[in-house]
Parts: structure tokens; sequence; C-alpha cells
């Protein structure tokens, strides 16, 4: 069984700066794939409130004092959670275009372009993200 | 001469159901995140709002698929990257069945939500 | 500024004062005198060099990584800087072997043929994997880092010890394996010219483990075979000439738990192969191809 | 130590195929190979294999035109053999998987080559040596065949009778670069050489660093005659800085060669006003030589290949290969200039004396591949001999080691046939310097069982290498570059008497200065300064050996020129050179050149083309 040799500090504190894209690319997609079931675990947790709403009368429902709006109202009152709403934005737009290109990698399409793909997929996630702040943040304020 | 590595997994049939999951999902996710916050907003949810969509049988039929996938997707996902890491023996089995036993709250506790809403299973 | 006088000089003759002390055998009076010779050596070359690197405007800075179990001053990694005079067309393996002719004969890597066809001196050149002597000095920047391949053992200075990357591919059953050969004397069996093309870049490898060295996946699990191996299995499972059931088996192989699976499609083995095989793709192609295999619906 | 039936030294293409063939015959193999196999220099051969394997051709044809091409100094029974066999063998590389080239009908594909009345070399793109070799190891590997590699062969276990026809090889001995441990190997069936190339003999060379020419001088110095040492072939197109080759190709597709001063020399000064460029190898060697002599190189030193007129698609089409080449090792961009070449060591054309079968004049060691000379290639070697060479006399010396019966060998080796001494009188001493040296160690160990000439000759290796560690002296780099210098200036494609006799005295200098040479890494993990320093040993026998064939042929045949006479010599000089160690006092004889062949005598003709 080979290890790799350690060679001090120089080799593992510089190595990621001679990452190639498709390193790169792994990495942002298994960040955030595990953001992305992190959050679905949560959202389905938030979510769950609407078990005990469901029993509340017709009229608490009508008036939007149940417990599961209440809760999502006050969170989407909090900045923060909208801020953290952008980058879920961010982080699933970018894993689904970085998965659209491992998909296609995977259809041996474009193995050539890989490394632009890559740049094209941040460049999008950037754009989307940005273009989509207003409608995330309207009525936080 | 070298160990053989000769344990047969069904590498591949979870790695195409990763690939084909992850189509549904590119369709379904991007309708979801459109649904809910740009014709719907975030901010104006209300129970009767999520109870009127989830009566119809096709959304809700829709959503609980796309729990389920997202659900495998995501799961089967962290698993791979464990075992691609170098999880293996003894830990591995159990984070296996870790995930397995959480999966399965989470699609338990996904579809009683959603029949919360659809006050039962959606008939029509 | 040069390194190349060890920062445990001193420490290194407390030591052999030490064992002096202990057995003043006359190997040890002898081996300790020849090292300090050694040393002092060093230092004059190293003057030498700084003189001739002010002089010269052409000479190329090398910083060397240099490691050897086996000698005192050198078991702590350091790195030792060269001077080299630049000459067109130099490479990398050039400057090297010039180091070593003239300044330290002690310094190790391996190389033969100096035409990127042997795979001996793959190495670590200013953070990438290259082959030495297919790599223009003048192409890179200035001081030249050179350091054995990454994830590897290092055995001694550059060399480092290829013996995991032989037993995984040796692992694939890297044979020509078929049931059916010919029987008439001098009768040959067919292949189309198609699929010699389609095998072409496969069979080019040269064992150099670059791409090892490059693959994150490979770094962190040990038994993964790796994109050269994988490639050698590709180079039989897509020839012709061996049959459908020789296929089935070479698919088990590439499929087994540390096989194709393991790949993340990174890349970096195709960027960095000095024969500019298209490894992520011939990966790639064999997934799809046990994904049929084992789905049997088209 | 180690036991096996069968030792075979090197991993090339001879050694691979010797391996695999002992195997064949039942014995137990080991490879001792100081490179790993896949690293061996067979790998850097582009061209391809001759074989007569169409209807239309025929191995009588191939045979005809080896003996032509080697300017009758070949033995018509070794190049029977050869031409005989190599269908069969390239047909055998075939059913190993060798992915050679194909044609429309999927049969593989063949092209012409100099020399050849036919189109008989095979080939797998422009790198059928590499894909040759790794196909051969593949079989190893499938056979489970022991492979020792970056064992570096220090010496043969030989004893040390009088006579060396009378003399036993019992193994080697061998140094673990990588742990330091020095070892015998016992082979009770046979040692077999393959140790290929000695091009490091010469400063500029397309051969590999590692190509020292071990196994010839380790032979010599047991008491084996080398054979036709003289004849080296000097390749018209190796890049300067390397030696890397530029294949004859360029010029096929019409490449053009210009001096410093912009002339089409080739035509200008009249050195081939037929075929310009594309004359032999050894023609346009010379003539790119004169010119830079006669001041007209550039930098002195090299002269221009330009095919930039070929047009930037014809020379992607055809030539891209060469482009990379240029590109990488030169640094030069051969589409828009013309790209520096001069000539380089290529090819030995001599080497361990063997017959037909492999065998030596010592009893149970054989040799195969370039480090032999069975004599198939005589003065010069055809293009696309060498590689069937390998695996046809590889086979044939495995087998044999292996003890299958193969009939009395007609090729006579040592003096058991017909010989004469030299009558040439050499004004400066050679071989062994002062008294013997455990730095110049003879091959021969006094005692005669197995075990005790190998344990010997361990003792003696490893005394060798601690003194080599321990005392201090000069380092050998400056020795091995200086014999390369003189070398490349006298004994190269031009030779003249003063010349030759002046490399000897550097050679002489040479070996007094190797007798105070020492390793200054005292290190036993991979010391390549040491493995290095053994060569060199090897490489100053070799260069010696050599310089005293080339001052004792007056005559120019083949890829040998002399001066003094710049004509073929059938009258005195169709026999072959040979060296023999004699104890550390060498002895230059002759053995007639066998013309006779199986059902013809080739009759020394005009050698043109
Ligand atoms: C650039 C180039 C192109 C060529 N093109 C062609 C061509 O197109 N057609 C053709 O027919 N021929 C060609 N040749 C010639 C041919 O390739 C060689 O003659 C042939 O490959 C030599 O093979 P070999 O097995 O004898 O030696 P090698 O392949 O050189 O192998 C020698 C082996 O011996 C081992 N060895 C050496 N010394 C020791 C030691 N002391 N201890 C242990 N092991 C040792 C080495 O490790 C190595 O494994 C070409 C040669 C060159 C250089
Ligand atoms: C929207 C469309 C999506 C696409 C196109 C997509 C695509 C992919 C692909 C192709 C992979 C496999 C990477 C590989 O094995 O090499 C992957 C991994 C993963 N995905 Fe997705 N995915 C999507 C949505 C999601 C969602 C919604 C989640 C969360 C529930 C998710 C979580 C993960 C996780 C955790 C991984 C594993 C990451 C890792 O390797 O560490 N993905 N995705
Ligand atoms: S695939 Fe390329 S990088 Fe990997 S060992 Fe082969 S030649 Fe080297
Ligand atoms: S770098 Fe590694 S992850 Fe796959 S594409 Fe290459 S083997
Ligand atoms: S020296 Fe052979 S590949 Fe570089």
């Amino acid at each position: 069984m080979s290890q790799s040799y350690n060679r001090g500090l120089i080799e593992d504190f510089s190595r990621w700066r001679e990452f190639e894209a498709g390193m790169w690319a792994w990495i942002f997609h298994k960040f955030t794939g595990w953001v992305l079931i992190g959050y679905l675990f949560t959202h389905i947790a938030v979510l769950s409130t609407a078990i005990p709403a469901a029993g509340a009368e017709q009229a608490v429902l009508a008036a939007e004092a149940d417990i599961y709006t209440q809760t999502i109202v006050t969170l989407e009152e909090l900045l923060l959670v909208r801020v953290l709403e952008v980058g879920l934005l961010a982080v699933a737009v970018f894993h689904m275009l970085n998965g659209t290109r491992l998909l296609l990698v995977d259809l041996g399409i474009g193995l050539e372009s890989q490394d632009k793909s890559f740049y094209a997929s941040l460049i999008l996630t950037g754009a989307i993200t940005v273009a989509s702040v207003p409608t995330f943040i309207a009525g936080a304020f | 001469m070298a160990e053989r590595y000769s344990s047969f997994q069904q590498g591949g049939t979870m790695w195409f159901l990763q690939r084909v999951t992850a189509v549904f999902l590119l369709v379904v996710l991007a309708f979801h995140f459109f649904l809910l916050h740009f014709v719907n907003h975030a901010d104006e949810v209300s129970f009767l709002a999520s109870s009127a969509r989830m009566e119809t049988l096709s959304y809700y039929s829709l959503m609980v698929l796309f729990l389920f996938t997202a659900t495998f997707h995501g799961v089967n996902g962290v698993y791979n990257a464990l075992v691609n890491q170098g999880l293996s023996g003894t830990k591995r089995t159990v984070i296996k069945w870790t995930l397995i036993a959480a999966s399965a709250l989470l699609i338990v506790q996904g579809v009683r939500t959603a029949n919360a809403w659809a006050g039962g299973f959606p008939l029509f | 500024m040069s390194t190349q006088i060890p920062k445990q000089t001193e420490k290194a003759e407390e030591t052999e004062a030490e064992t002096e002390a202990e057995t003043p055998s006359k190997g040890d009076e002898r081996r300790a005198e020849k090292r300090r010779r050694a040393d002092e050596k060093r230092r004059q070359r190293q003057a030498e060099e700084a003189e001739k690197a002010a002089a010269d405007e052409h000479t190329i800075e090398l910083r060397v990584f240099r490691y050897d179990p086996d000698v005192e001053g050198k078991q702590e990694p350091r790195f030792d800087t060269f001077h080299v005079p630049f000459e067109k067309g130099m490479t990398v393996l050039d400057a090297l072997m010039y180091a070593r002719d003239t300044y330290d004969s002690s310094l190790t890597f391996r190389h033969s043929c100096r035409q990127a066809i042997c795979g001996s001196d793959a190495m670590f050149v200013n953070g990438g994997q290259k082959l030495a002597c297919k790599t223009q000095i003048s192409e890179l920047d200035e001081p030249v880092r050179i350091e054995p391949l990454p994830h590897a053992e290092v055995t001694k200075d550059l060399v480092v010890d290829m013996e995991h990357f032989y037993d995984q591919m040796e692992a694939v059953e890297p044979y020509f394996q078929t049931n059916d050969v010919p029987d008439g004397e001098l009768e040959e069996q067919r292949q189309s010219r198609e699929n010699r093309e389609k095998v072409k870049m496969s069979t080019r490898c040269i064992w150099c483990g670059a791409c090892m060295s490059s693959c994150n996946i490979a770094a962190g699990d040990n038994e993964y075979l790796g994109p050269a191996a994988i490639n050698k299995a590709y180079r039989f499972a897509m020839d012709e000439r061996e049959g459908e059931d020789v296929k089935q088996k070479r698919l088990e192989i590439i499929e087994q738990e540390h096989g194709v699976w393991r790949c993340q499609t990174q890349f970096s083995c195709t960027e960095v192969c000095p024969k500019d095989i298209p490894l992520t793709e011939h990966i790639q192609e064999l997934k799809r191809e046990a994904v049929k295999n084992n789905l049997k619906f088209w | 130590m180690y036991e096996h039936d069968v030792v075979v030294v090197g991993a090339g293409g001879a050694g691979l195929r010797a391996a695999i063939a002992a195997q064949e015959e039942g014995a137990d193999v080991a490879i001792v190979s100081k490179l790993h196999p896949v690293r061996s220099h067979t790998g850097a051969a582009e061209g391809g294999i001759n074989a007569a394997l169409r209807d239309a051709d025929s191995w009588q044809d191939h045979a005809y035109d080896t003996m032509k091409g080697s300017d009758y100094l070949a033995d018509a029974p070794a190049v029977e053999a050869l031409c005989q066999e190599s269908p069969e063998e390239v047909i055998q590389l075939e059913h190993w998987g060798m992915p050679f080239s194909r044609e429309e009908d999927g049969r593989v594909s063949q092209r012409p080559f100099g020399g050849l009345s036919f189109p008989r070399t095979t080939y797998a793109g422009a790198e059928t040596g590499h894909q040759m070799l790794h196909t051969m190891y593949e079989q190893v590997v499938k056979r489970g065949i022991t492979v020792y590699d970056e064992w570096h062969v220090m010496d043969l276990a030989v004893t040390d009778e009088e006579d060396p026809a009378d003399r036993t090889c019992h193994g080697v001995v061998a140094y673990d670069i990588q742990s330091g441990e020095i070892s015998g190997f016992r082979a009770s069936g046979g040692v077999i050489l393959a140790t290929g190339g000695m091009g490091q003999v010469f400063d500029h060379t397309t051969n590999a660093v590692a190509n020292t020419g071990d196994g010839v001088a380790m032979a010599y110095r047991a008491g084996v005659p080398m054979e036709d040492m003289e004849f080296i072939q000097f390749h018209p197109t190796t890049l300067p800085s390397t030696g890397v080759l530029i294949s004859e190709g360029v010029r096929g597709e019409g490449g053009i060669l210009y001096n410093d001063e912009g002339e089409r020399f080739m035509f200008e000064h009249g050195y081939a006003n037929n075929d310009g460029e594309l004359a032999s190898r050894d023609v346009v060697s010379r003539a790119e030589l004169t010119e830079v002599n006669e001041g007209r190189g550039i930098e002195d030193e090299y002269v221009h290949l330009d095919m930039r007129h070929l047009g930037e698609d014809r020379i992607l089409d055809r030539l891209e290969n060469i482009l990379h080449l240029a590109e990488d090792f030169e640094g030069a961009d051969g589409l828009t200039e013309p790209m520096p070449v001069k000539p380089g060591q290529h090819y030995a054309m001599g080497g361990i004396e063997t017959n037909e079968h492999g065998e030596t004049v010592v009893d149970g060691l054989y040799a195969a591949g370039e480090c032999a000379c069975a004599s198939v290639h005589g003065a010069n070697r055809l293009g696309g001999n060498a590689l069937p060479e390998l695996i046809v006399f590889g086979k044939r010396a495995g087998h044999h080691a292996a003890g299958k019966e193969m009939g009395e060998a007609e090729i006579p080796t040592g003096k058991s046939g017909e010989w004469e001494p030299a009558d040439y009188e050499f004004e400066v001493e050679v071989g062994e310097t002062g008294s013997r040296e455990p730095a110049a160690a003879d091959g021969g160990a006094v005692a005669t069982d197995a075990e005790s000439v190998l344990d010997a000759e361990v003792e003696r290796a490893r005394e060798f290498v601690e003194e080599l560690l321990s005392r201090k002296g000069r380092n050998h780099a400056e020795i091995r570059s200086k014999v390369q210098k003189t070398m490349t200036g006298n004994v190269n494609v031009f030779r003249e008497e003063p010349g030759l006799k002046e490399t000897l005295g550097d050679l002489r200098e040479a070996r007094e200065s190797y007798k105070d040479v020492a390793v200054s890494d005292p290190s036993r993990t991979f010391n390549t300064d040491l493995i290095h320093t053994i060569e060199t040993r090897n490489v100053l026998d070799i260069a010696e050996a050599l310089t005293m064939g080339a001052l004792a042929r007056r005559e120019f045949r083949g890829a040998h020129w002399r001066k003094e006479r710049q004509e073929r010599d059938d009258e005195n000089w169709l026999k072959h050179t040979l060296v023999s160690w004699n104890d550390g006092e060498p002895e230059l004889w002759y053995k007639p050149a066998i013309l006779e062949g199986e059902n013809k005598t080739y009759e020394p003709k005009v050698r043109s083309y």
C-alpha cells in the first residue's frame, strides 16, 4: 500500500491553485449537492407544520393565523432568510447547470469543452442569481 | 500480482438511476422554483393556497414523486460521495442504513404533510 | 539565495559526534569525513553557482525537491536551488541532467529515452504533472519548481515508488484474450480500420503515471483502478478481435467496486496525459457500456 | 541468491520474446532488467517490422535484400533464419493483439522502406516499437513470468578456463537499484543477454540514456568475442539538442536540406546528383558533416531540414507527429521555420558474437537483439530489420536455453571455425590498465562449480561497490563525456587513421582516469550515480573495441568509411572483425563472412539503389 508522502505545508496549502476546471466543478457540485439535500430535510421539517395546521379551524386558516402560515411568514420576514434563499437559488442553479453539464459528459457530448461549459455554468449561475434578487427581496422591507 | 478487486457491485444501476432522477429533477425543480418564488411569492404563502394546489391529483402526485426522486438522488449522492472517499466496512453498512432510515423518515413526513394539505389522498 | 546548504548541517554533525563516541569505527569516521567534505563541496559549488548566475543572465533557476531516507541531512525533505545556463530547446530533463552532471551527482530522477516514449520521467513541475523530457523550460515561469509525483510514495529525490501503479495496471488482465485465432498458418485476425482507429489512442499509454497522480479520487481511494488502468481495459474491451464473452468479463472487471464508478469526471487525468489520450472519454464510454450491459433494455 | 532455469537480462523486444519462448518450453524463467520492461528502448522504434507476408513476396527476396544491404558482410544462415521466421513471428504478434495498422480488408498494412524490393514493412502507425514492446509485456504479465525490474546486472558469473570455449556461464550478479542489495541469480539452463544498444558511447544518439551496451561489455570481459563493432549506423536527421529522430518520412515527402548559406547542398555540392535528400542514410550523413566541417553549418553544428513548402495541409496530414517532436524537443515550429538536424548515432550492427541459435562461445550464455551479432546486418542494417531480429532471435535463444532440440548451428563461434589473426599493430596500449583493480575486474572467476563461481562474483561486485562508495575521486560524468566527445569527433561517419589513433590514446587516458573514479552519493537507495559509474566502465570497454575495429578495417563498407581507402575491398575484407578481451589484453582477429545460404550463394555485387 502506498500513501502520499507528506511534503510539508507547501504542498498542502497551495495545491488548490493547481486545480483544473474539472476539479473545481467536482468540488462545487459536491458542495451544492450536500447543501440541497440538507435543505430538503429542513424544508420538509418546516413544511410539516402543515400537519398540525390542518386540524385548525377554517376561520383561523382563513385569517392566516395557523401555525404553518405563521411559521412561514415569520421566517420570510427575516432578512437573513431572504439572503439564504438567494444563496439557495444560486446553489440550486449551479447544481442544475453543472448537473446538466455532467449529464452531457456522461453521454460523451462536448468533452473537449468541458472546462468552458464549467465556466459557462458559473457565469450563468451568477447572472440568474443576480437577476432574481429583486423577486426574492421583494416585500422583505 | 495485484489483488483483484472482484466484489461485483450494482454500481451501474445506482449510477444510472442517479442520472435518470437528475433529468427528472432538472425539470421539476425548475418548475418548483418558478411556481413558488416567481408566480407565487414565498412570503405570500398560506396554508389555504398550498392546500388548494395540493388538492389536484396531478400536482399532488408530481410533488410526491418529486419528494421520492429528490430524496433518492440526494441521499444516494451523499452515500456515493462517502464511499468514494473511502468509506468501507461496518462503518459503511451503518451509514448506509442510517441514510435509508433518514430517507424513509423524510418521505413519510413529506407524504403526511402533503396529505394534510390535500385532506387525505386527493381523489380527483 | 540558494538552499543548497542543508539546514541540518550542524545537527547532522552532532549526531555524527554521538555515533562516533559510541562506536568509534573507522568506517563511521570515514563516512563522517566524507559527509563533511561533501557539504563543503556543496557550499563551494553553491558559491560558484551564484557567481555564475550573476554573471550570466541566461540561467534558469531550478528549485528541486530533495529527500533520501538513507543519507543524513537529506532525511528531512528540502528544496535545493540550481542555476542552469539556458539553451534554446532545453527541456526540464536537460536542465536536471545538467544540474546533476555539473553540480550534484546525487541528484536522482528516472529518465531514459529523452523522447517521451519510455514514460520514466513524469514529475510535478510548477504544479502540474509533466514529462520532464517533453517540457520546454522556456515555457515555464521561474523559478522552476520540480517535485516528485504527488500521491505516490517518494523513494528518493524525484523518484517515486511505481509499484502500486503497476499493480493497478496489471489488475485489469491487460492482455489480449480471444477464443478464435484463425487456424491457417500465417493467417491473421482481421480488424477493421474503424476499430483500430477506435482503440488507437488508448494504445498510446506509456505508463508514466501522470494521470493517476493528478486524480483526486485516486488520491483518496488507493484501490481505485485509476484512469490509466481503466484505459488499458478500454483498449481491450473495445477491440473487436476479442469475443463477446471476453468483453463481458472485461466489463465485470471495470465495474468492480473500485472501478469506473469511482471516476467523478474531474478531467485532470485527460489534461495531464502527455500522450493526449482522452481518458475521461474512455472511462465514460465504459460506464455507458456497463449500464447498457446491465440494463439491457436498448 | 535467486535461482531459475533461464535468466534473461534485459526486457526490451528481444528479452521479452526470449522469456516467453523459454517459458513455452517449460522452463522457469526470470527477467532481470535495469529498467521496468515498458521503459526499454524498443518502445522508441517508429518505422516497422520487415516480414514477407504476401503471396507476391517471398522470404528469399527479403534475404537477398538484406544480404545486399549488409554490403555482403552478413552471415547467410542467420539472414535466412531471420527472413524465414519473421512472417510467423509477426503473425504471432498479431495473434497476441498487437494493434497493427490495417488495410481496407482488415489485414495488416505494409509499407515500402529503403533498400527493400517489396513493401514488406509491417507497421503500427509511427509507433511500431511501442506497440510491439507493450504487446509482448502483456504476454509476460499473462504468463506470470517473474520480472526483477530495476535490478542492474553488473557482471556474469563465468568459469575461468583458459579457452573461452571451455567456459560455462552459471548466472549473473545484479544490484537492486531500489534497495542497494547485491545478489546472484543462478541460471541452470542459461543466461540470455538482451541488453540492447550502446548509443551512449557517442555524445549524440537516438538511443536512450540507458543504452550503455552493458551486455556486450559483460560478455566481452567474460571472454566472448565482440564482432564487427566498427559498424555503427548514423541517422542523418536527428534533432541537435536531444538526438530525437526525425523520420525519413520528411525527406520522403519532399523535405529539403539547406546549409547556412541557403544552398541545397545535396545537389549544389554534388553529394547525390540523382537522389538528393533521398540518398541513403550514410551518404546524407556524410554530406551534412562535410558541410559543417567546411564551415557551412549553422552555428557550426547542424543543417536545416525545411518542410514549410509542403504546405500546412500536407504536413498536418502526413507529418503531424514530426511537428510535435520538433516543437517539444527543439522548440522549433516546423510550419514556420526550418528544423535543425544533424547526424546521430542510431544503431550498432555489431555486438556479442553468436550463432543463429543465439549461442555464444561460452556454454550457457546466449545473446539476442541489438546487443548480439548473429550477423544479420553485416556492415549496414536495413530499416525495419532490427525489430524482426528481436523476435526471431529472441525466440530462438529462449528455446535453445530452455533445452529445445534445434540441430547443429552452421555459424561457428569463437575460433572453432576458420579464422586468422589480425596483422594490425596498435601504437597505443589497449585493454586493462595496470594491475587488476576491482574497478576493472575481469569477468572470470577461478572456481568451477556454479555455487562458488556465483559467490565469488557476488563478493567481487560487493567489494567493487564498497570501493566506489567509500573512496574519493573523480566523477564518472567527466570521463564518460570525454569518451563520447572523442568518439563523436573521430569515430563518427568520417574515419581516418590519425583521428582514430588519437581516440585510442584518449580512451587510454580515460581508462587511467577511471581507475580513481568514485561515487559521491553515499546512498543505498536508488543510487543512480553508482549505476552510471558502473555503466561508464562498459562504455569505455566498448568504445575501445569499436575503435580498434575501425582502425584495423582499411576499406569503405556499409556504414564504415575510411579516408585511406574509399571503396569496398572484397579481396581482403569479406570477413568479420572480432575483438577478444583475452583476460585484459584485447586481441583482434578475423573470421570469414558466410555467403552460402540454404539454396544459393549471395555473390557480392555493387551496392547501388
Ligand atoms: C529511435 C529509433 C528508431 C528505431 N526504429 C526502428 C524501426 O523502425 N525498425 C526496426 O526494425 N528497428 C528500429 N530501431 C532499432 C530497434 O528499435 C532496436 O535495435 C531494438 O529495439 C533493440 O531492442 P533490444 O531488445 O535489443 O534492446 P532494448 O529495447 O534497448 O532493451 C534493452 C533492455 O536491456 C536492459 N538492460 C540493459 N542493460 C542492463 C543491465 N546492465 N542490467 C539489466 N538490464 C539491462 C534494459 O533495461 C532494457 O530492458 C530503432 C531504434 C531507435 C533508437
Ligand atoms: C435539478 C436538477 C439536478 C440535477 C441535474 C442534478 C444532477 C446531479 C448529478 C448528475 C449528480 C451526480 C454527480 C456524480 O455522481 O458525478 C448529482 C449529485 C448530487 N445531487 Fe443532484 N441534481 C439535481 C438536483 C438535486 C437536488 C434537488 C438535490 C437535493 C436533494 C441534489 C443532491 C445531490 C447530491 C447530494 C449529490 C451528490 C454530490 C456528491 O457527489 O457529493 N441534486 N446531481
Ligand atoms: S494514460 Fe497518459 S498519463 Fe496516464 S500513464 Fe498513460 S500516458 Fe501516462
Ligand atoms: S482525474 Fe480522476 S475522476 Fe475521473 S476523469 Fe480522471 S479519473
Ligand atoms: S525520458 Fe523517456 S519519457 Fe521522458
